[in-house]
């Protein structure tokens, strides 16, 4: 029985996995960078520590002091969460030399999975198939890839072999611009896992993303949690998941179910984890790669499915046989993530720092929020811009569109821009409702218009008109009233704060 | 007391009668308008539909979350209109555009020169922030001057990086 | 199809019908009083019209006002939440004349029903058993009971004949104490439902008040939802629901889902209701009464069925058919709901009024907040005390306790007194996690303590002791900057609200 | 700067040293303090334990929600004690309990006379609202006097009742 848990990361999923022990009767440790110190992990652990400076190198990175923390602290076991250290097989034998449990799959799994040329190999010769590419395993020249891709055909894709999440991957059209695309994918490969190796897959066109939760314990047991659809992507980075997909049949969703397993079996794989693959309009399928954590996207299958992830991984880590035999699991519903960034839809995606002043969040039947902000937050331009999760789940797929239109407009973030309005576009897209959809549609059939309704127009003017009125109205008695001993704006900026 | 408030491209009149009712471009309509107390949130009736919004400045714009959507409206009064455009007349259209970074980052390349002719939305810096790499794009056709950046290099929020002029 | 439907009611119920319709299509029509001009399901609706001052005699029970409204703005139907004008007959019926949908029973069922003593006297010849009591039907006079009393027997109970939740309802231990009580019973009853009959029934003492969930159609199809128990009770107020009770086995189960579609059936009753059932130590159960509306509980039988009760309420309303069968309604895990109510637990359970500054609703797996108010949200002292509904499901009874205790403890809800402390205290407990409890628990066998840990204290009293350093420290800044045009203690304030 | 800090009947006494250092009692602990910026919301962080608490005034004393619990804290520094202590040597004990109505409503009933000994815990006054009757007790012991409110009439928020010497 754990006593303790360090959880190795930061935002909503440090938030998620603090409550999950809570839940569960375990202390929890929090770690933090000094941009995160008002932070709500920071703010609903049991005990927090400082790691360092913001730059995650300098903090959530830094697996050293983690473990001398956890080693302080007196913790029995570290959840890493996803990204940062979550796939890195040194940290988690540093764990395991330590004496600290590593809620995760062993580091020889994560070694396998985590170079991702390696696991294309494994999992090929476990008899699961693989998208086209290159077969070497090792470090590879730009001279070796640029002679290869003939061979595997334009378009292609350049992927970080220590990757995920869409970090380092370039689409390549033609040999012609392929090697200005290799240097800025290893730079960014270099920059997000600080190793700059990379391989070559074959573009299945018109694919879709689909994967498959998967969940083995140490006696040998390995269930599928069925399939999350993710092809609603923008510059490979996941923005809306699902599950279950609504491209998927019983039987296909049997098969890629098995054939997961298949490849967790094939690295003794322990622990939650995701195969991914892309599914192409023939329904062939292929093993993309499988990552050794917690998803962003969990939710949606603890709500299809009634289990939750969490509490099961810190189960599995303790040493209990899985709670679940594949029969137990049903697809009870639909469910579906809106990933909430902090970035403007209408101005190219940047993202958007600033304070968050206020927020409302959505409530009522079959929503969820996973959140890590609130008023207050500050988004530093240190992380991630994804700042919560809103997950909902109903009886249909159609039902479950039509809450999260619901559940996304009652969602109030103020002072940053946020994509909301990307995904009411989206909730609102005929073919989205049809589920006809695939990886490239965002990017190729979308188009987030401001589509703003002209009665409404006017009735923004209108409301703005009254508050400016307002405004002007009792500045105007408070500088009667008092000796104006500052800036007029300084007045206005006062006046506001008093009468928030 | 009359106002021009403006939205993307359009300027509605708004004439504030008294606290009953409004004229919008001529037309009166009236409103029961309410703040919800220590909160930014704006409640308004008219004709019997209720709108709900938050409304919270930035730099001199009004900021108008209504139904999910984000307006950005310009309030002026008659005054400030006149002289802002008396003001404008000179410098509105042929002014330079500073391109300033949006946030803290690693600049990740520059696509232009000095002295290139670029039109709007061209890319003119890569900043890298947040982990990903972010175009900043040129709002207008113009020729870039000014280049004070060069890739590599960190800058603050708020740094100049160059211009179009 | 209904296109736009009126919701008589306020707070978080009618938050929730406006949900179901928006997520159905349905355009919303709000009714207030003066005191919740800023309410949220004014500010959520798509219109809104005022039906008078605050006292609910002057506005939510302004039938006439009511459906004028609905008239004029052309609503389709009207859905009347619970409370208010839910049980009313006269009201369904006014609904029928004016050509609009009520959406609940037919006034002749809410008739049956809303007058306890035919209510009892129906079911019983449909074969319910019922708890011993007064048999006549109309009114009783004092004297009449008086003499009736002792042949039921003490302790019996004094309920009003229009009665429900607990309103002009008296214990009575003795004869000589019955004539006071039922002064007091009529005087309550008279000012809760404008009707002061009362009758008898026995106490049937440690029993649990065990509920069914019914649904019917218009086409002779009635099924039940299971159960939901509450016997966690004060006053005769609910304030802990959980489904599925953990007293009953799947075969009583049975018998009380089957015995609760008799008595639905025995008035012809269409769309949703819930028959409130008496279940003894030795597992005898007994009719009570019928509610012929929604229930404040409802929430917890949609997550653990996966039934959505106010959208198909809507769809029955609408005349279709019900969605489901019998055979369809599963149990799937457990479900609790904590009612979240202004008032101090440490002072007598005192309403409390005044503004509530500030709320973090508590969110991530398996919580569902139902609520009406917001940060900047008067208490009045017009309404009821219930400002919000925690409700929690999880795979297991255990695991449900285990998230509501976290839940309660994330809920943060600053400006006035709630009872959120009691409900911990009860998450404590040993005999309410061990399911044993009856509907005197609360009032007999639980104490809520102060429970103040030594250690919690002394940081409380630091943390205190910090903030008012920090403001002593920058009013004084303030004062020196400033020419104090007003006292002390005004700085004070403003300089407060200036920093919030 | 040297406090003096009661909860309930304990009193601490707590010396804020510096930024980073507390005693309290006498005892030296390390305390990293922060503000959520815009919120009554402070963290904590004291020997590796993060403690996250609302704090906020109400009238004189300050409530502190921590960890889902209530305190009520009276803090004051040593003048103000001193101050209190003196002025209170007089009154405290023997003052007068006036009571008022902690909500508008109606007065149904008042189950004592005036020159009735009552107890600390005993019903002075029934009064209706929320839709609920609840019953206003005697926070001490003493006799009932001037009864300034009868059965059926309706009270404002903070009328005074009645008074317990």
């Amino acid at each position: 029985m754990f006593k303790k848990v360090l959880i190795a990361n930061r935002g909503e999923i440090a938030v998620r996995i603090l409550r999950a022990c809570r839940e569960t009767g375990i202390d929890t440790v929090a770690v933090f960078s000094e941009a995160d110190r008002q932070a709500l992990h920071v703010r609903l652990a049991d005990e927090a520590y400082l790691l360092g400076p913001a730059p995650s190198r300098e903090s959530y990175l830094r697996a050293d002091k983690i473990i001398e923390v956890a080693r302080k602290c007196g913790a029995d076991a570290i959840h890493p969460g996803y990204g940062f250290l979550a796939e890195r097989e040194d940290f988690a034998e540093a764990c395991a030399n330590a004496g600290i449990t590593f809620i995760g799959p062993h580091p020889s799994a994560i070694a396998a999975m985590g170079d991702k040329m390696t696991a294309r190999e494994t999992v090929r010769k476990a008899g699961v198939p693989v998208v086209p590419g290159t077969e070497d395993v090792g470090n590879m020249s730009d001279d070796d890839l640029l002679s290869i891709a003939p061979q595997i055909g334009f378009p292609l894709l350049i992927k970080a072999t220590a990757g995920g999440g869409g970090k380092g991957m370039r689409e390549v059209k033609s040999l012609e611009e392929m090697p200005i695309l290799l240097k800025s994918a290893r730079r960014e490969a270099e920059s997000a896992f600080g190793d700059g190796n990379v391989y070559l897959e074959k573009l299945v066109e018109g694919a879709r993303h689909i994967e498959i939760q998967i969940m083995a314990d140490n006696f040998g047991n390995v269930i599928h949690l069925n399939e999350r659809e993710c092809s609603i992507q923008r510059r490979h980075q996941k923005l809306v998941e699902e599950s279950p997909s609504p491209f998927l049949d019983d039987d296909l969703r049997q098969k890629m179910g098995e054939v997961a397993v298949k490849a967790a079996q094939s690295v003794n794989y322990v622990n939650a984890g995701t195969i991914e693959f892309l599914v192409d309009k023939d329904r062939n399928f292929y093993f993309l790669e499988m990552n050794t954590r917690l998803q962003v996207e969990h939710p949606i299958t603890e709500l299809v499915t009634g289990v939750d992830i969490v509490k099961e991984q810190i189960r599995i880590a303790r040493g209990r046989p899985l709670q679940y035999k594949q029969e137990d699991i049903k697809i009870n519903g639909a469910a579906m993530e809106c990933r909430i960034n902090a970035e403007d839809p209408f101005n190219g995606f940047m993202p958007s720092t600033g304070k968050i002043t206020h927020t409302i969040l959505p409530t009522g039947p079959g929503v969820r929020v996973d959140t890590g902000v609130y008023p207050g937050f500050e988004i530093t331009p240190y992380y991630d811009p994804m700042i919560s999760k809103l997950i909902v789940w109903a009886e249909t797929r159609a039902a479950t569109i039509l809450r999260m239109r619901r559940a996304l407009e009652e969602y109030r973030i103020v002072g940053v821009r946020t994509n909301i309005p990307f995904h009411q576009t989206l909730m609102d897209s005929h073919r989205f409702m049809g589920g006809q959809y695939d990886t490239r549609f965002v990017e190729e059939r979308f188009a987030i218009h401001e589509n703003k309704d002209p009665k409404m127009m006017e009735i923004a003017a209108v409301m703005a008109t009254l508050v400016a009125h307002e405004e002007t109205q009792r500045a105007a008695q408070f500088v009667q009233r008092n000796e104006r001993d500052t800036s007029n704006w300084k007045w206005v900026g006062r006046w506001e704060r008093m009468h928030r | 007391m009359k106002y021009i408030t403006t939205i993307d491209d359009k300027q509605y009149t708004v004439d504030v009668i008294n606290e009953r009712h409004v004229s919008v471009n001529g037309k009166i309509i009236e409103v029961d308008f309410h703040t919800v107390s220590g909160q930014p949130v704006y409640s308004m009736i008219s004709n019997g539909k209720s709108y709900e919004a938050y409304v919270y400045p930035e730099d001199k714009d009004w900021q108008v979350l209504l139904h999910g959507r984000l307006y950005q409206a310009t309030v002026e009064d008659e005054r400030e209109q006149r002289i802002r455009l008396a003001a404008g007349a000179g410098t509105a259209q042929g002014g330079e555009f500073h391109l300033k970074a949006p946030m803290p980052g690693l600049v990740v390349a520059i696509p232009v020169e000095e002295g290139q002719a670029v039109k709007k939305g061209e890319v003119l810096v890569i900043l890298e922030s947040m982990k990903m790499q972010n175009e900043l794009k040129s709002p207008r056709d113009g020729v870039v001057q000014r280049i004070k950046v060069q890739p590599g290099e960190s800058v603050d929020q708020r740094a100049s990086l160059l211009s179009v002029v």
